[in-house]
């Protein structure tokens, strides 16, 4: 109890915790279940944007779109390493992505049907995740919070690419415009939805905010979203498919419609478009990479009992 | 005219920019298509890692290709996306190793390793050429190319002396590639004339090296290297497997939708 | 101005040809694409007879399209091919079941047999369409799934009770198909128009009976029909999986790389 | 000796020889060599034009070529059946042409490359297997030359095809018709090579012919084909990548240059540009369709063990 009331202090008075550092069994549980989470979207999440890897339409679109896919394996790579400093290896983590136990971004449960789906993932997928992040580099755990200072500095990378896709089409043929514009319609509630459940809801929150690990609700991530992104897609000349939007004139932010939280649970639930091939491609991935990660541990045991002999 | 098919002026100085340029495209694209499905993260980064710097080398390359091509009717020029985009199948130069379809990881490595032990001395070779900007093309690309070869040559080395069934899906991979080594070497007329002008290096002057190259890792990888010497070859010249034009359907798709499009 | 992707006025009579002629296109597509690798050579010559009476039925129903599409501006009309070839994947109205990838033999033939357990009553019903060509494709058609039907019910069995090894294949193939059938019924105002006009019938009327005979072959394949209830679509509004995409790619490559030749 | 003569005498008065009658062990070898290299010419065969049923340009050419291809597996099955007669059975005959051990035409150890190539290989490719076949439909081997008139008579429909595939695009744009000039440059000489080695070379030939297995010789057949087709490709508007083709003013025969036997000698040898990949896809599509075709069985077993009790 004393350990605890002394964690408690050094959280309040916005110290880092380390992995040497004592630390209440729940916090662990709840930092390894929000960081294994985060790595696991950043893997799943390669698929719907690594499916137009190869019919990008020119050099620096293909180039820049591998090195974005690249750079969330990277992010699933940092992450699962701060998992790790909390005893969670990555290899336990990663079956339980492929046996379904484990949950990632449920955005990555649906299609990438036009290569205007890459302008809309990097505007709006990584401009909600960066606005969920971006608190997360005061979060209070020092490597998650390390680790994410890294992935949001790559993200607004990437989510200014997206923007730039968005625009280009926009401001291209009625056919690229309208191409932009149905992607728009179909990411639009999903990215909204991306915040989670709304605050009435919403379970874990209380803790975690005690914890400094959650400093906004996940309603006030949404607003703050919605307030950015408004005038963006106003930029672009294209129209949000909500038509209860409107700018609310006391506080100036843009209320939105009602969020369709039965697809949400749906999605969470396993029937999403694409859950089950998102999760049919990681194992696939996996069973047939085995004989590689059995040979190369192989010839790491024999060279170590040669070195040893 | 908006058009869906270039056509190529195709100097020898043209003829020779596009052999790598395509070299390095196709190769790097099939890299990229697994990208998210290597058998671990780090590998997955680091196939991309070499995709992407093959990307580039593949642009830096149309760059100049474009740059010697003489102009168009109508001054039109090419750029590194009507080469890319908007040539047929038979229009593109590149090595049949390079269209090769993956297969698994250890045929992935393995291609790999072939070419990067071939490319990497024949970029150093090229850091000595009379022309400056294939010289500065070539001192870039040796840097990773370098790093290709030390990559591929640790996982040919690791999966050959791994396990039975990795010892034996290696010696498959490289049976069924082997054929198609010769090409890298073979040069022609039009090179030769670059060649005179030491704008660049006869390509079957490294052969050797790349051999002796090669017989080290596998002798280290416990692998026979094929007896057999007949070799394939058609890409430089256009003739090209029926692989390629998958690829190309797929890659091809949206700019030859829409004629004229800025994506 | 010579296009390269067309627009369809789609009243509802054109949707509803539209939507069944592409569900006979992309799942014909498939089929064809096994052409050359199935399991024994009589195999080989089934696929491809069912894959070559499921693209017959769309060239039908795709000239019914056309014939029902109000004429296009110059008076310019939609074609079959224009149709199959010219249009994006969010124009497509096929069911999501039809473009899932093939996966292995026993994939193909349960998809085949969900769909043609659905479409062998639809079109035995759509025999009494109001519309006289209506009524015609559907007469030929359904002499035709019938034998689909006949036939993947055979495989469905010979397979289910078969090996350990053929039986959990069969009951994974179930599994994974299964969220795809319940589009299959779903109507919308646009047919629903079409039904009060006697010109089409009701889809979900076509579900007891499907029902009744998908458990009953499962039986005697010693299959378990899948619990879970939620179903996918998305198809017939254009909201389609990632595969279709490349299927097109791959379909569409040619006509599109030339607008307006004559293949 | 007299059962040796007897069989002669039959043939020489053109007889038909039936699966039962007596026959020389050497007459049946020669005719399961030959049947069952026809037979894994066709199942080969559909493997180059195969890979453009995705790709063909128009609803019709691709139902067309799929019913073409199909055709094909057909006439294998026709054939292993006629060689089925004659005691060699199907699979073990399979078995040999996956283990590399059988022959088959070398023509389809060249790929497909472009749409054109489809029109190529009716036109040239058909057109010279129906050259050598006609021919056998008058096989001594009654089984064998029923075979034939079945396949002939389908063949020619896919002459005709690939002949107006080839015209459509002679007549299209400057693109199209460059790409059957292409194609007619690659397939023309091993077109000719689909006749067999020159008659100086051929082995078999004598005994075949005694046996009226074999009824014109390899360089007669060339002869036709290519007097049949120069015609042809002038009314293509095409031109046969053959500078020293010109005709004969007595006999008015085309006389054509010079044939690289050594290109047909690496073919056969299993160089071709294609061989790899040809056995490699029959072998993929054997080694999966392993369990089916166990399952059939194991289910066939069961039946006819339920119906026997």
């Amino acid at each position: 109890a004393e350990k605890m009331a002394n964690f408690q202090t050094r959280i309040d008075s916005e110290d880092r915790i380390e992995a040497n550092d004592w630390m209440p069994e729940a916090y662990r549980r709840t930092l390894v279940r929000q960081i294994s989470q985060h790595a696991h979207s950043e893997i799943i999440g390669q698929l719907p944007e690594g499916a137009w890897i190869t019919r990008a339409p020119s050099l620096r679109r293909k180039a820049a779109l591998l090195a974005k896919v690249q750079d969330e394996c990277g992010h699933g790579l940092y992450l699962y390493a701060a998992a790790e400093t909390l005893n969670a290896s990555r290899e336990a983590l990663m079956d339980q992505l492929m046996e379904g136990k484990a949950k990632y971004s449920s955005i990555f449960n649906y299609p990438t049907m036009t290569w205007a789906d890459i302008g809309a993932i990097g505007w709006l997928v990584d401009g909600a995740a960066i606005m969920n992040q971006i608190p997360l580099c005061r979060c209070s755990y020092g490597p998650y919070a390390r680790a994410m200072i890294r992935v949001c500095k790559e993200e607004s990378f990437h989510q200014r690419q997206g923007f730039e896709i968005m625009m280009t089409l926009a401001k291209g043929s009625a056919r690229q415009k309208a191409m932009a514009q149905d992607a728009l319609n179909r990411w639009w509630w999903p990215s909204l939805m991306m915040f989670g459940p709304p605050d009435t809801d919403s379970q874990h929150s209380d803790q975690s905010t005690r914890w400094k690990i959650k400093r906004f609700s996940n309603d006030e991530l949404r607003q703050k979203f919605v307030d950015a992104t408004v005038p963006q897609a106003q930029f672009l000349g294209l129209t949000l498919p909500d038509p209860d939007l409107r700018q609310d004139e006391v506080t100036g932010n843009w209320m939105y419609g009602e969020i369709d939280w039965e697809e949400f649970k749906q999605v969470i639930a396993g029937n999403g478009p694409c859950n089950q091939d998102r999760l049919a491609s990681r194992r696939k991935a996996h069973e047939e990479g085995a004989w590689v990660r059995e040979a190369a541990a192989a010839y790491a045991a024999r060279q170590a009992s040669r070195h040893a002999a | 005219m908006v058009t869906n098919t270039i056509s190529v002026s195709e100097t020898p100085q043209v003829l020779y920019a596009l052999r790598r340029a395509d070299d390095a495209l196709i190769l790097g694209h099939r890299l990229s298509e697994c990208c998210g499905h290597a058998p671990t993260l780090e590998e997955d980064m680091a196939l991309a890692n070499i995709g992407l710097d093959l990307i580039g080398q593949a642009r830096a390359l149309y760059a100049l290709a474009a740059l010697r091509e003489p102009s168009l009717e109508g001054g039109r020029a090419n750029t590194e996306d009507t080469y890319a985009y908007l040539r047929d199948v038979g229009q593109y130069r590149n090595l049949l190793l390079c269209e090769l379809p993956n297969g698994d990881f250890g045929r992935i490595i393995m291609r790999q390793f072939l070419y990067s032990a071939f490319i990497d001395p024949y970029w150093r070779a090229m850091m000595k050429s009379s022309d400056v900007q294939l010289a500065a093309i070539a001192e870039k690309a040796e840097k990773e190319t370098a790093y290709h070869l030390r990559y591929t040559s640790e996982w040919v080395i690791r999966l050959g002396d791994g396990t039975p069934k990795s010892h034996d899906r290696m010696q498959a991979a490289l049976e069924f590639l082997w054929s198609y080594t010769g090409e890298m070497f073979d040069t022609d007329e039009a090179e030769a004339m670059l060649q005179a002008e030491g704008m660049i290096i006869d390509a079957s002057a490294i052969h050797d090296g790349w051999r002796t190259t090669v017989q080290t890792i596998l002798d280290r990888a416990t692998l026979t290297l094929p007896q057999s010497a007949w070799m394939q070859k058609g890409g430089r010249s256009g003739r090209h497997s029926e692989h390629l034009g998958f690829l190309l359907a797929e890659m091809q798709q949206l700019p030859r939708s829409e004629p004229g499009a800025v994506w």
